[in-house]
């Protein structure tokens, strides 16, 4: 097992192909961090409102 | 609140035709009402009472199993209602918010096709009935063309052509006169001493002897605390 | 007693009132065919008056205009009948609901699937299909038409109880077309290229006995959903 | 009724404390997985002999595609396991798979798409494989769609399994329709490298990948349902309780 | 039918609000009431009754314009309608059978676009009005989740908010529960003694001090042989 | 009193109002988009799947598409507020319905023509539209679809107060259509036939500013005449 390029620059450009692939693991590196994050997100508000609700209920003395 | 357990009327048969047991409900997890143990008998005019929005809509869909979530268990005639439910549906008439007219057809093309869910009529049969509920001279005209009340005239004339025992009823005085109002009465009245019972809800108290009222505020959810303000904003 | 009102009645007096209704807004009735007759005159505005150009794109141009027709008309299968309560009423009904729902249906197809069938000969002239596709046409129409109004039940019985269903329906109801839309698109093509269509027919048939059988059970649970909302 | 109560209140809790444990693991396998499969097939697999380095997408491309069509049947089991008994996790579990399925299916979608530029100059053809891929995505939209129409949840579950239990009968139907169609009426100028051997060598960071995103899909969707236990669950007692202890 | 014409209020001004003069309707050919002479002054609050499809509803559908088509002449302080139109609609507020509330929006949004269509309010102004009609608590749920009662209580709500004059209201008891009725009563009482004027359709009778009563069967088209049909129904 | 209130209040309100309401059901947003993108796709399953057929037939299938999904989110546009008693509020306030309707169809237009405009070009993509044909759909598609939004909220206002509007709606609509898709889809197939295309899209600016004053009046009326059914 080698390393196909000879350079990063090479790497990187992928003899012409660079782009397109580079694009593709961009979009689905992309698409697949927004399906770790979203929840993530919404967990943080979700929790946010339960805290407020229970401060209404409970409040401090 | 004894009154609501222990039974008057004198024609009643020995087992309930329905039995609620614990029975509750619960939208959006904050719970309507709940604890309900409450018989209805032959012979019985139910007024399902409370406030606006404490449950009573949502009391009569839940027993027709339109709204098949609730708590507890309702019984039809000893045997729970999920198991019965082919017998009690050919036993039931209901009538909601939504009568079911539809507006391109006559009132006699309505009601024979209403009627057809539950029963043969004859041409004879649904000309009476629409008499009755005094659509006489109307039978032919566009539903479209009539009134508010005259529109739930029609769906209440199926009450003259039912052979169903339950008659559940969500708001039947809605947009009908005063006339018609005391007739419906009379009907209950005669309804339920040929053995059936009526459900009914009403912000109207109705003029019926004999009436046992089911009031949702008795048994409103405690513990939750948007119902409890609200009850406040009705009181002021 | 109600017990013993034969299920027959129930049903016959749903078929009658749904073809009264029908034909009352007699409009109502011509409306697919005349959306049919419109799309159809616009592909030539679009696209191209060349007869030679159309009578290439007249099989698959007829069948996806068929199909939007039939789409279109959908919205309203169970529509009125909920908002005016008459669901409720009919889920009440002692009498079955499968039963109930595969009359709707049969309606439906009835008063959209069948004329348009039966006008889409004409349309095929318009578009300069080549006589030999006719007959095909006719036939992959009748057998489509048909499955379209059993699988696009279901598609309007989810979307009944909301207040926008019309294009979330066409969403819905889109990619479960595409078989039916390929065996016909197809029958009437290999038909026009001489090739033999009978294989693709049969096909149809299949589909259309498929939906006959289970759609029905789909729109039942999901208009007893739509209720409870 | 005790069983009902058993599903109804139990399962929704027990999954959200037992996955909390399995998670971590699940992740990190699949970030293992991903990372290796990924340099090894950027790096340091050889070039294909006809299209050069642009096939180096496959290694998203298809997994994303074996998993977008394999996760419509995981969504639409959990939507018949939810219907026949009653079981709200389920129901939370067809949820989640959705924007997740339909996700995958555009990752499969749009490297296909740039995959075909260099290869075979255009952005986009009509080919068997492609078009059963874009009615999948429409299959998936179809049932987001739905699911977010109705405001009542309960409704909406229901809503979501029947359509996606429709559409599970007719996915076969539409590969094969589709499948059959293309072969009928396109000359076979086009094809997909599927049918060739492929090279271990290339092979191998293939195998990885696909795994990897088996790994990662199982990650996502108990990422997803957790928040959605969270939500949905979010006035019982030990939903208070697990965020007053944070 | 004295009473009617001679006006017992005594905070009123000397011209009235409104004038009907030789007022009539006619739908389809028949003719529904005709000949009405009806002042209503600043202060009034006028009932509008009759059986069911006596032509309530379209009477006060002829009165906003909704429906143009009427014999004789409506006076707004004394200028023809169709002349003193836009005044008149900047002094109107109409809550028919339908009351313009949207399910998917909350009672706040909805009140605040309905409020906005003739004023402009606040948003503590618009939560003022909802608390009034027992919706506190129910500000931000959508629509299609509350009862027919609450959702009617949202259209109410507008008269808490408005400044117009003219309240034309079609059945404005419907589905409102007993509390709400008695709180809609007082309010009509205070917007008289105002100065403003209500007219109201319900078959309930209400309880208002110096109500005026139009009653359409004393005006009902007496050559229509369908409508002295009905009337035979009703009564027997 | 309320003689002051603004009527730029009122307007604001009811665009506020109507925006919100199609972003709370989000999905219905996406509707006309996802309409567009599946006829589309049901083409070439139909029709061919060759590239060369398709990019001959692109600028008319794309137009007439785009004009069926215009025409298809119509149906809603004043019927919900027709069906809850909204429609007589807004004929009741005292503000001018000319303004008030002007805003309505602008939400509506924001809400499916503007959106189905800015996808147009990947539906491009996918029918092989020649490059050079991207930039005069994009504009075509822009002022054409503004105005179908005004001239299709003539037919909406005309036939709100019928129960099933759906059809009738397109019968009364697609004639006026005609020209908008007759123009628009020449401008995209001359440019990409190399013609110049700046004639055809200045007919379309006409028609656009023609609509934007005409068609206002016309739903007023339209409107007025509903409520009274
Ligand atoms: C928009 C364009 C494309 C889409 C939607 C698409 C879709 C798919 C799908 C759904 C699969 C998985 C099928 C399965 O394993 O069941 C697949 C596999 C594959 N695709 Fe694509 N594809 C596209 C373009 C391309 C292009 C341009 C190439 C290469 C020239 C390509 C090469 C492959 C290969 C090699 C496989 C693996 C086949 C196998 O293992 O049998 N795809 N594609
Ligand atoms: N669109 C119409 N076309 C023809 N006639 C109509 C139309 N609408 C109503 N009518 C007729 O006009 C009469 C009066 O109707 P209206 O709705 O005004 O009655 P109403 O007094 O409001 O009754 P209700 O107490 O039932 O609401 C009815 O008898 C009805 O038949
Ligand atoms: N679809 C729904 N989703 C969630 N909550 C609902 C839904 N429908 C009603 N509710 C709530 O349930 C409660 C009871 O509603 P219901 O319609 O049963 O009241 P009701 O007693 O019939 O009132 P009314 O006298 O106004 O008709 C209301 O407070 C309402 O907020
Ligand atoms: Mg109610
Ligand atoms: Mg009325």
């Amino acid at each position: 097992m080698t390393f196909q390029f000879n350079s990063l620059i090479d790497f990187l450009n992928m003899a012409g192909h660079g782009p397109y692939v580079w694009a593709s693991y961009a979009i689905t590196t992309i698409a697949l961090v927004t399906l770790v994050v979203y929840p993530l997100m919404q967990k943080k508000q979700i929790i946010a409102q339960i805290r407020r609700q229970q401060r209404i209920s409970n409040p401090p003395e | 609140m004894a009154a609501l357990t222990t039974h008057s009327t004198d024609h009643k048969t020995n087992t309930a035709l329905l039995t609620f047991k614990q029975f509750g409900c619960t939208r959006d997890s904050r719970v309507l009402f709940e604890g309900i143990d409450f018989d209805i008998y032959a012979g019985d005019v139910v007024q399902v009472e409370g406030p606006n929005g404490t449950g009573k809509t949502t009391l009569l869909r839940a027993l027709t199993r339109l709204l098949p979530d609730y708590e507890g268990e309702i019984l039809w005639r000893g045997k729970t209602l999920s198991h019965a439910h082919y017998d009690f549906l050919s036993q039931l008439l209901f009538i909601g918010h939504l009568p079911g007219i539809k507006k391109t057809l006559t009132p006699r093309e309505n009601l024979a096709f209403l009627s057809s869910l539950n029963g043969t009529s004859t041409l004879s049969d649904i000309d009476d009935a629409l008499a009755q509920v005094g659509l006489y001279g109307y039978e032919d005209m566009p539903c479209y063309q009539l009134s508010a009340g005259q529109n739930r005239r029609i769906a209440l004339a199926r009450l003259y052509l039912t052979k169903a025992l339950v008659w559940v009823l969500d708001e039947p005085y809605t947009a009908v006169d005063v006339a018609g109002i005391k007739k419906l009465e009379a009907l209950f009245e005669y309804h339920a001493k040929q053995g059936g019972c009526v459900i009914l809800t009403s912000h109207q108290p109705p003029n019926i002897r004999d009436l046992k009222h089911l009031s949702l505020t008795d048994y409103s959810g405690g513990d939750s605390s948007s119902a409890s303000v609200i009850e406040g904003a009705y009181d002021e | 007693m109600s017990n013993s009102q034969s299920l027959s009645a129930t049903l016959l007096s749903v078929f009658r009132r749904d073809l009264v209704i029908a034909f009352r807004q007699r409009s109502d009735m011509l409306n697919p065919i005349v959306f049919f007759l419109m799309v159809v005159t616009m592909m030539p505005l679009g696209i191209s008056p060349q007869a030679s150009t159309l009578a290439q794109l007249a099989p698959g141009l007829l069948w996806v205009i068929a199909l939007l027709a039939c789409l279109l008309s959908l919205d309203g299968l169970f529509r009125t009948d909920y908002d005016d309560g008459t669901l409720e009423q009919l889920i009440l009904s002692p009498q079955p609901l499968y039963f109930i729902v595969i009359i709707k249906a049969l309606v439906h197809w009835l008063t959209t699937g069948l004329p348009l069938t039966l006008v889409a000969p004409l349309l095929g002239v318009l578009l300069a299909l080549p006589s030999d596709g006719f007959i095909p046409l006719w036939l992959s129409l009748l057998l489509g038409t048909l499955t379209l109004s059993f699988v696009g039940a279901i598609g309007a019985a989810l979307t009944v109880s909301l207040r926008k269903g019309g294009l979330l329906l066409s969403l819905i109801i889109m990619p479960l077309y595409v078989p039916v839309l390929i065996f016909g698109a197809s029958t009437v093509r290999s038909a026009v290229e001489g090739i033999p269509y009978t294989g693709a027919l049969a096909v149809l048939g299949m589909f259309c006995a498929l939906a006959l059988m289970l759609a029905p059970l789909a729109i039942v649970g999901a208009l007893k959903m739509s209720v409870q909302e | 009724m005790g069983w009902q109560w058993f599903h109804q209140l139990g399962s929704p809790r027990w999954f959200y404390e037992k996955t909390s444990r399995w998670m971590p693991w699940i992740g990190a396998i699949a970030l293992i997985l991903l990372v290796v499969g990924a340099v090894w097939g950027l790096a340091y697999a050889p070039v294909d002999a006809k299209q050069g380095n642009s096939y180096r997408i496959i290694y998203i491309h298809v997994p994303a595609a074996f998993l977008a069509l394999a996760g419509y049947y995981i969504m639409a089991i959990a939507g018949a396991v939810g219907i026949i008994w009653q079981m709200k996790l389920s129901y939370t579990v067809m949820r989640s798979a959705a924007p997740i399925g339909a996700t995958l299916t555009f990752i499969a979608l749009v490297t296909g798409a740039v995959w075909g530029k260099p290869t075979w100059g255009t952005w986009w053809v009509w080919d068997a494989r492609i078009t059963s891929m874009l009615i999948l995505f429409f299959l998936y939209l179809g049932v987001m769609a739905l699911q977010g129409a109705y405001q009542n949840q309960n409704t909406a579950n229901k809503a979501g399994a029947i359509l996606a239990l429709v559409g599970t009968i007719n996915i076969p139907i539409i590969y094969k329709s589709v499948d059959w169609w293309f072969t009928l009426h396109q000359p076979a100028t086009l094809k997909l490298t599927g049918e060739s051997s492929i090279d271990p060598s290339m092979a191998y960071p293939l195998l990885i990948m696909i795994a990897g995103f088996y790994g990662l899909y199982a990650w996502l969707l108990m990422h997803w349902t957790r928040m959605d236990i969270l939500h949905s669950e979010q006035k019982t007692a030990w939903v208070k309780a697990l965020v007053s202890s944070k």
